[in-house]
């Protein structure tokens, strides 16, 4: 068997490898390497998550209570399906406000709390200057939902 | 047909040289048993810890194992003219890649199988997450080995700065670390997904390491 | 017109050609830039003020992106075709596509600390950034590691193309996992999600940063076939 | 039959040689000879399709080797400088091994009589490591019997070897030449072959 065979060979070994290859991937590459679980993802899990996890989701409006004295707070975390309740004392980053995106590290208390370690603020792709967005809120043509 | 013999004249002094060489595999295991007293030296006997951290321990340990192995690949086959010998014979360097290939895994990762349980063992790690760890190494290992083999095959000529051989293994191991850990810590629902795309990065790593280790051999062999 | 790219002494006529205009564009855009991004550009209805570290931070990640994949194909064509051109290209480009890596990471990271806060975090679109810096920092040390500098080159291009495989990772990381990192806000072709206001510094830092990236890699390729010929 | 013609090698901008022409032809035998840096591994080494030239071709039965590399290899048994024998295998398991890497059909009879004549076997479990320079070099040339190629490439035969072999392998040589074998050598010893062909490399390069 000559090597140009040989390499034929193996060329269309590669190919399909390649082939079943990306088409693995392809088609899992969603469900995995979690940054962070959503609130639904969370409740649905059935397995007990002792470990220190992520959840993200957006602080729902309204639901932010403060205590500035000893900075502790309690909020819920939403992603529009399910809530969860959270509470963490310490220092929040400057784009913490209700309606923002967040991703929080921390463990699970118990059935829907959460008890945060570290916060961070997630902001989104759009870019807009403050004053159109006053003007906006103006004319009521602010509809961005959270 | 003379390419059978040829590739069983391969394995045969494959075997042979792993066989009178065991002792060096020996080595790289309690490299990475001592690796292992070296982790629970430093962190402290501390259980609740182990159960944490002990997977990473050992996947970290076996990457670092696999370094040791880069040089057997190919160093001593191109310095002595044998790849050169085998390619006259008939055979394409892609072939002899996947021979090696084949024989280095079968040498050096399988022999990890007995000692991973032995390392769970004295790490107090869960049985279920034994049979994991070990599902997640029969598909990683060969991911390992072809690593080690396309950095072995990047080095061949490289004779002033080895250590960049290792750092190049650590760089491309860095997938299978992050998600092989993650199929033990993933929720049972995503087990399955995650073992399949830890497959499908096998089979990408299976397909296109010969070709890129015929190239870097045929290169090197040009500039000899 | 297309040998300019891959013959060498049509591209040091190009260079000498080039070089000058290109000074005078990187100068020109860097004032008009930074007048943009510091006074002119409106503050962010989110971010505030810290929005404006997004003017050095986007086009020098882009950069970073844009060095790479122009290496890739230079070493396709280079391997492919055995023309030594593309592995000039190469070596003199690599450590600029690392600097703009850097600067994409530093000020990626300052930006994270008031808007995220955190310095860093490990998610997917970070890690794979980290990686290329990681990788280019190989690929300028891998040529140096044979006494050969044909085949050190050789051996590099093949890196780089396994490398690259980097490259679709980090720009598609953000829409299929969930990252801390927002999604790419001006591919959309159909209507970028970025004022019209912001997106003028935007565009003008982008023409700075890449007309000072090609003058600093048309300098460097210069010099490097001018000293291969004084070697041959 | 062999035929290279205006081959050219440069090294570090340094021509080894220039426009060099080789023809062999079935019974003809050719000595590469010359100095120590004028390039006579590097040319055994481009016919050997090792090394590119940096110009000229070689053609095998008129086929330019480059793209019939399977059967050019075929026909070529190619002694190297370096030793290809393993060290940490005995003599009996390289010679096994390379019997059945190149299917060999040797017979074991014929293999003794060869290890006898080369006194290598009383030494037949000893690995290669623990053997002398001289008998590794031996141990290499049996190659040339297992292979059983028509056109042999050596490079420095006669290194290290002591008066009674450099005959037997002036012997085997001319045994091949009369079944219509081809030889090309390397080598600063002059052996007494008729019709032997010297070339001479110093003469192809010019500075």
């Amino acid at each position: 068997m000559s090597i140009k065979y040989q390499r034929l060979i193996i060329i269309i070994f590669s190919l399909i490898l390649i082939a079943s290859a990306i088409f693995l991937i392809l088609f899992n590459s969603k469900k995995n390497f979690v940054f962070f679980l959503t609130p639904t993802e969370l409740i649905n899990s059935d397995k007990i998550l002792k470990e220190q996890i992520r959840i993200g989701g957006y602080i729902k409006t309204k639901s932010l209570i403060k205590q500035k004295n000893n900075n502790y707070y309690e909020f819920i975390v939403t992603d529009k399906e399910n809530e969860i309740k959270v509470k963490y004392s310490g220092i929040l980053p400057d784009l913490f406000r209700e309606g923002q995106g967040v991703v929080i590290e921390g463990k699970i208390m118990g059935k829907n709390e959460f008890l945060a370690s570290r916060i961070f603020t997630k902001h989104d792709e759009n870019y807009m200057p403050a004053s159109i967005k006053k003007q906006l809120k103006q004319k009521n043509y602010w509809n961005k939902e959270y | 047909m003379q390419i059978i013999n040829s590739i069983t004249a391969l394995f045969y002094k494959e075997y042979k040289i792993a066989y009178k060489n065991l002792y060096d595999i020996l080595t790289i295991i309690l490299f990475f048993l001592l690796g292992i007293f070296i982790f629970v030296f430093s962190i402290g006997p501390n259980e609740e810890i182990f159960q944490q951290i002990g997977i990473g321990i050992i996947w970290t340990l076996l990457l670092l194992s696999n370094n040791l192995s880069i040089k057997r690949f190919y160093q001593n086959d191109f310095k002595d003219g044998n790849l050169h010998l085998l390619h006259m014979s008939g055979m394409s360097y892609e072939l002899i890649v996947l021979v090696k290939l084949i024989t280095n895994w079968f040498f050096l990762q399988i022999p990890f199988f007995i000692f991973i349980p032995i390392a769970c063992l004295m790490l107090n790690i869960q049985n279920d997450n034994i049979y994991l760890i070990l599902l997640t190494f029969l598909i990683g290992s060969p991911i390992l080995t072809s690593i080690a083999s396309i950095s072995g095959s990047l080095n061949l000529l490289n004779n002033r700065n080895i250590e960049i051989a290792s750092i190049i293994v650590m760089l491309l191991s860095i997938p299978v670390i992050i998600f092989s850990f993650g199929i033990i810590k993933a929720p049972p629902e995503l087990i399955k997904p995650q073992l399949s795309f830890l497959i499908g990065i096998l089979l990408l790593f299976v397909s296109i390491t010969p070709w890129i280790c015929a190239a870097c051999i045929k290169i090197a062999i040009r500039n000899s | 017109m297309i040998k300019i790219f891959i013959n060498p002494g049509k591209f040091i006529n190009f260079a000498n050609f080039v070089i000058k205009p290109l000074i005078f564009i990187s100068i020109i855009s860097f004032i008009i830039g930074l007048i943009f991004a510091l006074y002119v550009s409106p503050d962010d209805y989110q971010q505030g003020s810290t929005v404006r570290i997004m003017y050095i931070h986007v086009p020098s990640a882009w950069l970073a992106m844009l060095t790479f994949l122009i290496m890739t194909i230079y070493s396709i064509i280079a391997l492919a075709f055995k023309t030594p051109f593309g592995f000039i290209v190469n070596s003199a480009v690599a450590p600029i596509g690392a600097t703009f890596t850097f600067i994409c990471l530093f000020t990626g990271s300052l930006w994270g600390k008031p808007m995220w806060g955190t310095w860093w975090v490990w998610d997917a679109r970070l890690t794979s950034v980290a990686l290329l810096f990681v990788m280019y920092l190989i690929i300028i040390f891998l040529k140096k590691t044979t006494n050969n500098i044909n085949l050190g080159e050789k051996i590099t291009s093949i890196f780089i193309i396994i490398c690259s495989i980097n490259l679709p990772i980090i720009k598609f990381s953000v829409d299929w996992w969930n990252t801390l990192h927002q999604p790419a806000s001006i591919s959309k072709i159909s209507s970028p999600s970025i004022d019209p206001s912001m997106m003028k510094p935007l565009f003008i830092m982008t023409i700075f940063f890449i007309s000072i990236g090609l003058l600093i890699a048309i300098i460097r390729i210069k010099a490097e076939i001018l000293e291969r010929k004084k070697i041959i | 039959m062999l035929l290279a013609n205006n081959l050219s090698f440069r090294r570090e901008n340094q021509t080894i040689f220039n426009s060099l022409d080789l023809s062999l032809s079935p019974k003809k035998i050719i000595h590469l000879y010359g100095n120590n840096g004028v390039g006579k591994t590097t040319l055994i080494k481009i016919l050997a399709d090792v090394l590119n030239s940096d110009s000229g071709e070689i053609y095998w039965n008129g086929k330019n080797i480059k793209k019939n590399t399977y059967e050019y290899f075929s026909n070529l048994t190619y002694i190297m400088d370096s030793n290809t024998s393993n060290n940490q295998m005995s003599v009996i398991e390289n010679i096994n091994y390379w019997t059945k890497l190149f299917s060999s059909n040797i017979k074991s009879t014929e293999l003794e009589s060869v290890l006898k004549m080369l006194f290598l076997n009383t030494k037949k479990d000893i690995k290669a490591e623990n053997l002398s320079r001289g008998e590794i070099k031996k141990l290499e040339l049996i190659r040339l019997v297992i292979e059983k190629k028509k056109f042999w490439l050596l490079d420095e035969p006669y290194s290290g070897l002591d008066n009674d072999s450099i005959v037997l392998i002036n012997e085997t040589f001319r045994n091949h030449l009369n079944s219509n074998g081809m030889i090309i050598f390397a080598s600063h010893y002059c052996p007494e072959i008729p019709n032997i062909e010297t070339i001479d490399l110093a003469k192809y390069a010019n500075n």
